[in-house]
């Protein structure tokens, strides 16, 4: 079975990255649903981005 | 590179986990702390000069020269403090950490650690009580008669006693603290009940008077911070064989001086990247305000650089109104922290996070990807010299201290042609 | 959702009104209300909510999402209310009853200690809030006649100071046992102040209460028709109350705070009146604030007839 | 001046109104202010002091009220923020669940999770997504702002590894049973449905629950993935998930038309399964469709109603008229044209849902005259301008030019509030409008429809005007929102409910057709 086709016998359980309202509409209907209080890598700054980006490269 | 990062943060990590801080005794800090000689100063946080240093740094410092003899009143300490012939050093480049100002001088009598597992040594200074003390900069007549009563008296006593209650494991007196409500800097009632208890037997015992002996428990029983002393060094011990891992991002070190904030990280050495330090958001005693506060200052910190104090939060339920009030807030601030260590302590376990270990090893490269900053909770100094402990509550890092570490980090592995 | 406890007569009521539909009317963090088509409004509450005189505790925490909405419609059937619009259903088959009526206290002619008025008096001003009315309890003297004493030169908030003349005039209505003043005074008393419940209809639920519970020939009949004078005059939540409290029916913690300030064998009343402080902003002190003042009122009469008898 | 923010019916507990109450006095430029309950006491302290304006008469006793002096506009605009700011506020703490941060942290948290929504700001898609299906997790991408060429690689990286990347731009799915995103409560059953258009989708989605079939599954692409430059990925990969699903007996597949290459790619996969399939390419060719055995459609009701049958074993037929007799409807269109005056010979129409929008549009196509917009079927009909409109306009309020600043019109809708306003003058005789309900619309859109018609009508009323309102309802009964109440709502404003968007727009145009004296026919 592939991977959709087993998640369409499971029960939904959600990571909502973004809007909180989807996630409030997910629990008020009792679904299994968790909040991120997602920001960008290092809050947007492009210098640590890119710095945090250099360590993972392999070499 | 990755890999490499993880396999030295792992060693760090296992160095952490295995570390058995022990108490082994008491000294003096002239003998026993490394390197210290009767002209040096240790202070609290990353090196400062005198001019630099905030006022309750420069009250430390001129109470510790009458103590010592070397001036006889304010102004001559003053002018020999900025005569250069002082040297000021910080503690932790003496395997030291001090709370608040931190200041050692060579006659002061010092808790000695040895951490079992590397045997590597720590030290601190014996807790001096609450009100006008050294450590938040006082040095009136009390305060040093309270520091000859503390070499003369306090220290010979516990000495003794410790001398026949033999070594005492910290790494589990602390655990045990940490599920008895103490998150090991702000909160140190259970560990001072508990000190006592074990230490109260065997100063019943030992050749001193009465007067002495009971005079030594009520000090302990009449100061909450007792075990700070205690738990900071052990901190110290358990986390200096992490001083230079090649490649490890963990954070071994954060201290403040009252006007920096410094850190270190494990595969940097001995670099340290400061960055002013931050005014404390925190509850006031009545009649003080956030005007009266001095920035940041103290090695106790390290405690949480070891994964207790703020990091612990959850479990010190009752000194909850530092976070916002309630116990859920307590352990919202613990849980952030997971996001930003490596590991969770196998020793120190927290009822209230249904006993998961506290969030251990702070990894700068979580701290920048998520801007999840440490949390510290600590106290909160008078800007002036001598007035003391004005409020407690929580500080952040600067984050800049962590920008540039990574900058240096990644810098140093280029130099190094390990990343282009 | 199941409720936990629930007062008898909202029991009696759901029961006689099965069939019958309701509207939600009001939602909170911990609470929300149902207005059904007869304007009775009836509280559904988390457990950390103090249960007032047509309420239910119910086994949820927080009530802010969106299966209840203000305007969502719901029916009364046998055991359960029924939320159209969601799939939400309160079951109210198996909760623990509580009667929540002052009415039966039987003691004639209860006097308080003059020394727990005065500590009632002393919690009020150091532990209550201040921000509704209740300051001017530092000034207010009541003896044969109600005064302010010290009040001119004092700084009070906007409420107290545009409030002051009427409150004094309603309690001296109360002192001659005028019926007609005290009615018209109600009416330019209601429905001021801060907060969901405005100030003077809390204290006006202490007023009342007292005035059942106290269980005075003179002051009973007072009560009658007091709930009409109130109608569009304050919220819909504020008239509800008071018209409860007319009929001997006040929350939990009120409940318990005058059983406690009427019973002379308990001396202290810290801890109730700690509960009652507790309620709402300013709300519970306001109403701490009317019990004092109808309490004082009584002690002063009694004291009277007592004299008048040598 | 004395400004006031008046909130009927609305009741907050009293600690928050307190906060409020000293927050608000803090405010710079904020010389007095006063918050309370509009009870007739508290009126007359407004009055003393000094807060008084005529505004004060509207407020009754159930009306939370904020009277303020401010220096100007701007402040009370902060002062209104403010108030919001606090009200919101206490629910988040209320809430007070941990919202991790990180990625690893929310694996920890939930630890077999298998779906993630994903609604941040478009530039951050690619690195969020990519980490998502290295986790193995199906992601839903409500993002829009997501490069085509990132679109591609995110879609081939789930194709590889057998996971739904529904998105960029995919309003509207339900998994399982559960609505994600804009998404109605719609019974369970036995129809498939995979859609590259979110308000398309929705609406056949309801129509089949208000038919008393219901979903299997129903599963959103983004509306790129058909364009030749994805070629179907998505919906070929969810295709053959729902061939492969016992739950599901009929397939509905729904796009705008697709690139041909595509389209010839999706039709030959049909052959590979027994189920049969619905195909509403909105106004694409029906002979390629049929040519392969699946059935096409002509609305996105007539696929609606076509999936039905089929779920039913029956046979399906094609729909091109309305739930009641004609007579019905010609007395609606008589009654209407009766109160028309000359001069009024316009349509509007005001959409939330792009789709819809789209097949209104196509269905009118050129009876009564070319139809401006802003997405026009053809180039020559682009609005010149947004604000001064001249002749038919259908218009697309959810597309960027409406939304910069402001929430997309389904949650927010006060952009087709303001349109009301400024869009309808005194030459328009039609207005047609769409409603849609479920998770993610706002709270009671029929109501603030119905409120401004109610306004228009007021105005009309006063030059002996009237105009003629046709809605559609996309919704079911399950609905937060309700769709009996909705219906109720609009049809008390005096307008017109039709079943369907594509009955709606059908009466529409009989009503265009005769207006005037069947001067288009």
């Amino acid at each position: 079975m592939n991977k959709i086709n087993e998640l369409f016998s499971k029960d939904l359980k959600v990571i909502n990255m973004g809007l909180e309202s989807f996630h409030k509409d997910l629990k008020s209907q009792d679904v299994d649903s968790i909040q991120m209080n997602w920001r960008p890598t290092a809050g947007g700054n492009e210098k640590m981005m890119a710095l945090l980006a250099r360590l993972k490269t392999k070499k | 590179m990755q890999d490499l990062i993880k396999k030295a943060n792992k060693q760090a990590l296992e160095n952490l986990q295995k570390a058995q801080p022990t108490l082994i005794g008491i000294g003096v800090a002239l003998k026993d702390i490394p390197n210290m000689d009767k002209k040096t100063i240790l202070h609290a946080g990353p090196p400062i000069t005198w001019d630099n240093m905030s006022g309750p740094l420069k009250g430390a410092v001129i109470g510790g020269l009458i103590y010592e003899g070397l001036a006889s009143n304010e102004a001559e300490a003053r002018t020999l403090a900025a005569s250069g012939e002082i040297k000021f050093e910080p503690c932790h480049h003496h395997n030291t950490v001090g709370p608040m100002a931190g200041v050692v001088t060579s006659s002061m009598p010092v808790w000695i650690i040895e951490n079992k597992a590397f045997g590597n040594l720590a030290y601190c200074t014996l807790n001096e009580g609450l009100g006008k003390v050294l450590r938040y900069g006082a040095f009136s007549e009390e305060v040093i008669e309270r520091l000859n009563w503390i070499e003369k008296t306090l220290a010979p006593v516990l000495t003794a006693a410790l001398k026949l209650r033999g070594d005492i494991d910290l790494k589990s007196m602390i655990a045990q603290v940490v599920q008895m409500g103490d998150e090991g800097h702000n909160r140190n009632k259970a560990g001072t009940s508990l000190f006592i208890r074990e230490m109260a037997p065997y100063i019943v015992l030992v050749d001193f008077s009465n007067e002495e002996k009971a005079d030594v428990l009520k000090f302990m029983h009449s100061n909450d911070h007792f075990f700070l002393n205690l738990t900071m060094p052990a901190c110290k011990a358990a986390i200096d064989p992490n001083a230079n891992i090649k490649y490890s991002t963990i954070v071994s070190i954060m201290a403040r001086n009252g006007t920096e904030f410094g850190i270190k990280v494990s595969g940097l050495g001995d670099r340290w990247f400061t960055a002013p330090a931050e005014i404390i958001d925190g509850l006031f005693f009545p009649g003080y305000d956030k005007e009266d506060a001095n920035p940041d200052i103290g090695d106790s910190v390290i405690t949480e650089t070891t994964g207790i104090g703020g990091f612990a939060m959850a479990t010190a339920p009752a000194i909850v109104q530092f976070v916002g009030g309630t116990p859920q807030d307590a352990i919202q601030y613990t849980t952030s922290m997971y996001e930003i260590t490596e590991e969770e302590s196998n020793a120190y376990k927290m009822p209230t996070m249904n006993f998961r270990g506290t969030p251990t090893g702070i990894d700068i490269q979580k701290v920048i990807e998520t801007q999840i900053l440490p949390i510290i909770n600590t106290g909160i100094a008078h800007k002036d010299p001598g007035v003391g402990q004005v409020g407690a509550g929580i500080v952040r890092p600067p984050m800049k201290c962590f920008e540039d570490a990574l900058e240096a980090f990644v810098e140093l592995m280029a130099s190094e042609g390990m990343i282009d | 959702m199941e409720a936990v406890r629930i007062t008898d007569r909202l029991l009696d009521y759901i029961n006689s009104h099965k069939g019958e539909t309701g509207q939600i009317h009001s939602v909170f963090d911990g609470s929300f209300n149902i207005i059904d088509a007869e304007g009775c409004l009836i509280g559904i509450l988390s457990a950390d909510k103090d249960l007032s005189p047509l309420s239910m505790i119910v086994n949820c925490q927080s009530f802010n999402h969106k299966s209840i909405v203000q305007g969502h419609l719901c029916e009364f059937t046998d055991g359960a209310i029924h939320f159209q619009n969601t799939k939400l259903k309160i079951n109210t088959s198996k909760p623990e009853v509580v009667n929540l009526s002052l009415k039966h206290i039987d003691n004639n002619h209860i006097s308080i200690r003059t020394e727990k008025l005065e500590d009632l008096k002393k919690f009020i001003i150091n532990e209550g809030s201040l921000a509704g009315i209740a300051e001017l309890i530092k000034y207010i003297e009541i003896k044969e006649t109600a005064s302010f004493i010290n009040l001119k030169s004092a700084d009070i908030n906007e409420y107290s100071d545009f409030i002051k003349e009427r409150l004094l005039e309603l309690i001296n209505n109360i002192i001659d046992e005028n019926l007609e003043l005290f009615k018209s005074a109600i009416q330019k008393t209601v429905g001021f102040g801060p907060g969901l419940t405005p100030s003077t209809d809390d204290f006006l639920t202490g007023i009342i209460i007292m005035m059942n519970s106290l269980n005075q020939t003179g002051l009973g009949s007072m009560l009658d028709g007091i709930n009409i004078l109130c109608a569009g005059k304050t919220t819909k939540i504020s008239e509800e109350m008071i018209k409860h409290a007319t009929k001997g029916y006040v929350p939990e913690s009120y409940k318990y705070f005058i059983e406690v300030l009427l019973d002379n064998n308990k001396e202290d009343i810290a801890e109730a009146v700690g509960k009652v402080i507790k309620i709402g902003s300013s709300s519970g002190t306001d109403f701490l604030f009317g019990v004092y003042c109808m309490a004082l009122i009584n002690s002063e009469k009694l004291r009277r007839l007592e004299n008048d008898q040598i | 001046m004395i400004k006031y923010d008046i909130r009927k019916n609305a009741y907050y507990d009293s600690v928050t109104l307190m906060l409020i109450s000293k927050e608000i006095k803090t405010i710079d430029g904020v010389t007095e202010a006063l918050v309370g309950m509009g009870t007739e006491l508290n009126k007359e302290l407004t009055v003393n002091l000094n807060l008084m304006t005529e505004q004060l008469n509207e407020i009754s006793a159930n009306d939370f009220y904020i009277a303020a002096n401010v220096e100007s506009e701007e402040v009370m605009t902060v002062v209104i923020s403010t108030v919001d700011e606090l009200l919101t506020k206490k629910k988040v703490e209320s809430g007070s669940e941990y919202q991790p941060v990180s990625l690893n942290a929310a694996l920890e948290m939930q630890p077999d999770a298998n779906m993630v929504v994903v609604s941040i700001p478009g530039k951050y898609a690619e690195e969020e997504v990519n980490k998502l299906l290295d986790n193995d997790l199906n992601v839903m991408l409500f993002s829009d702002n997501v490069s085509i060429e990132t679109e591609l690689n995110l879609k081939q990286k789930a194709v590889d590894k057998g996971l739904l990347m529904m998105g960029p731009d995919c309003g509207t799915a339900i998994i399982n049973g559960i609505p994600l995103a804009f998404a109605n409560v719609v019974k369970k059953g036995n129809i498939g449905v995979v859609g590259a258009s979110g308000t398309g989708t929705q609406e056949v989605t309801c129509l089949i629950d208000q038919m008393g079939a219901g979903v299997s599954q129903v599963i959103g692409t983004g509306g790129r993935d058909l364009k030749s430059e994805i070629g179907g990925l998505m919906m070929i990969q969810a295709m053959e998930a729902l061939m492969a699903d016992d739950s599901t007996d009929v397939i509905v597949l729904i796009s705008k038309p697709p690139a041909p290459e595509v389209a010839e790619k999706i039709l030959q996969l049909t052959k590979k399964t027994d189920k049969p399939v619905v195909v509403d390419f909105i106004g694409g060719d029906h002979s390629i469709i049929k040519s392969v055995g699946a059935y096409p459609c002509t609305t996105l009701e007539d696929a609606a109603l076509k999936a039905v049958a089929l779920s039913k074993g029956e046979v399906p037929e094609d729909f091109d008229g309305f739930a009641v007799e004609n007579d019905v409807i010609d007395n609606i269109v008589t009654t209407g044209l009766s109160k028309m005056k000359p001069d009024q010979k316009y349509l509007r129409g005001l959409y939330t849902g792009g789709t819809l929008a789209d097949e209104a549009m196509k269905m009118l196509g050129h009876t009564f005259g070319g139809i401006y917009s802003n997405i026009p079927l053809e180039p020559k009909y682009e609005l010149k301008s947004l604000t001064e409109l001249t002749g038919h306009v259908c218009l697309d309020l959810g597309e960027d030019q409406f939304t910069v600043g402001r929430p997309h019109p389904m949650i927010d809708p006060s952009t087709r509030s303001d349109r009301f306003v400024t869009d309808i003058d005194d030459e328009v005789a039609v207005v047609l409008v769409d409603v849609v309900l479920g998770y993610g619309s706002h709270l009671d859109p029929a109501s603030e429809v119905a409120t401004s018609i109610k306004a228009i009508r007021k105005n009309l009323a006063k030059k002996d005007k009237d105009i003629f309102v046709v809605a559609s309802i996309t919704g079911t009964v399950g609905d937060p929102q309700g769709l009996a109440e909705s219906t109720q709502t609009l049809e008390e404003a005096g307008i017109i409910v039709m079943p369907s968007n594509a009955q709606a727009v059908r009466l529409v145009k009989a009503f265009m057709s005769k207006l005037s004296g069947g001067r288009y026919e």
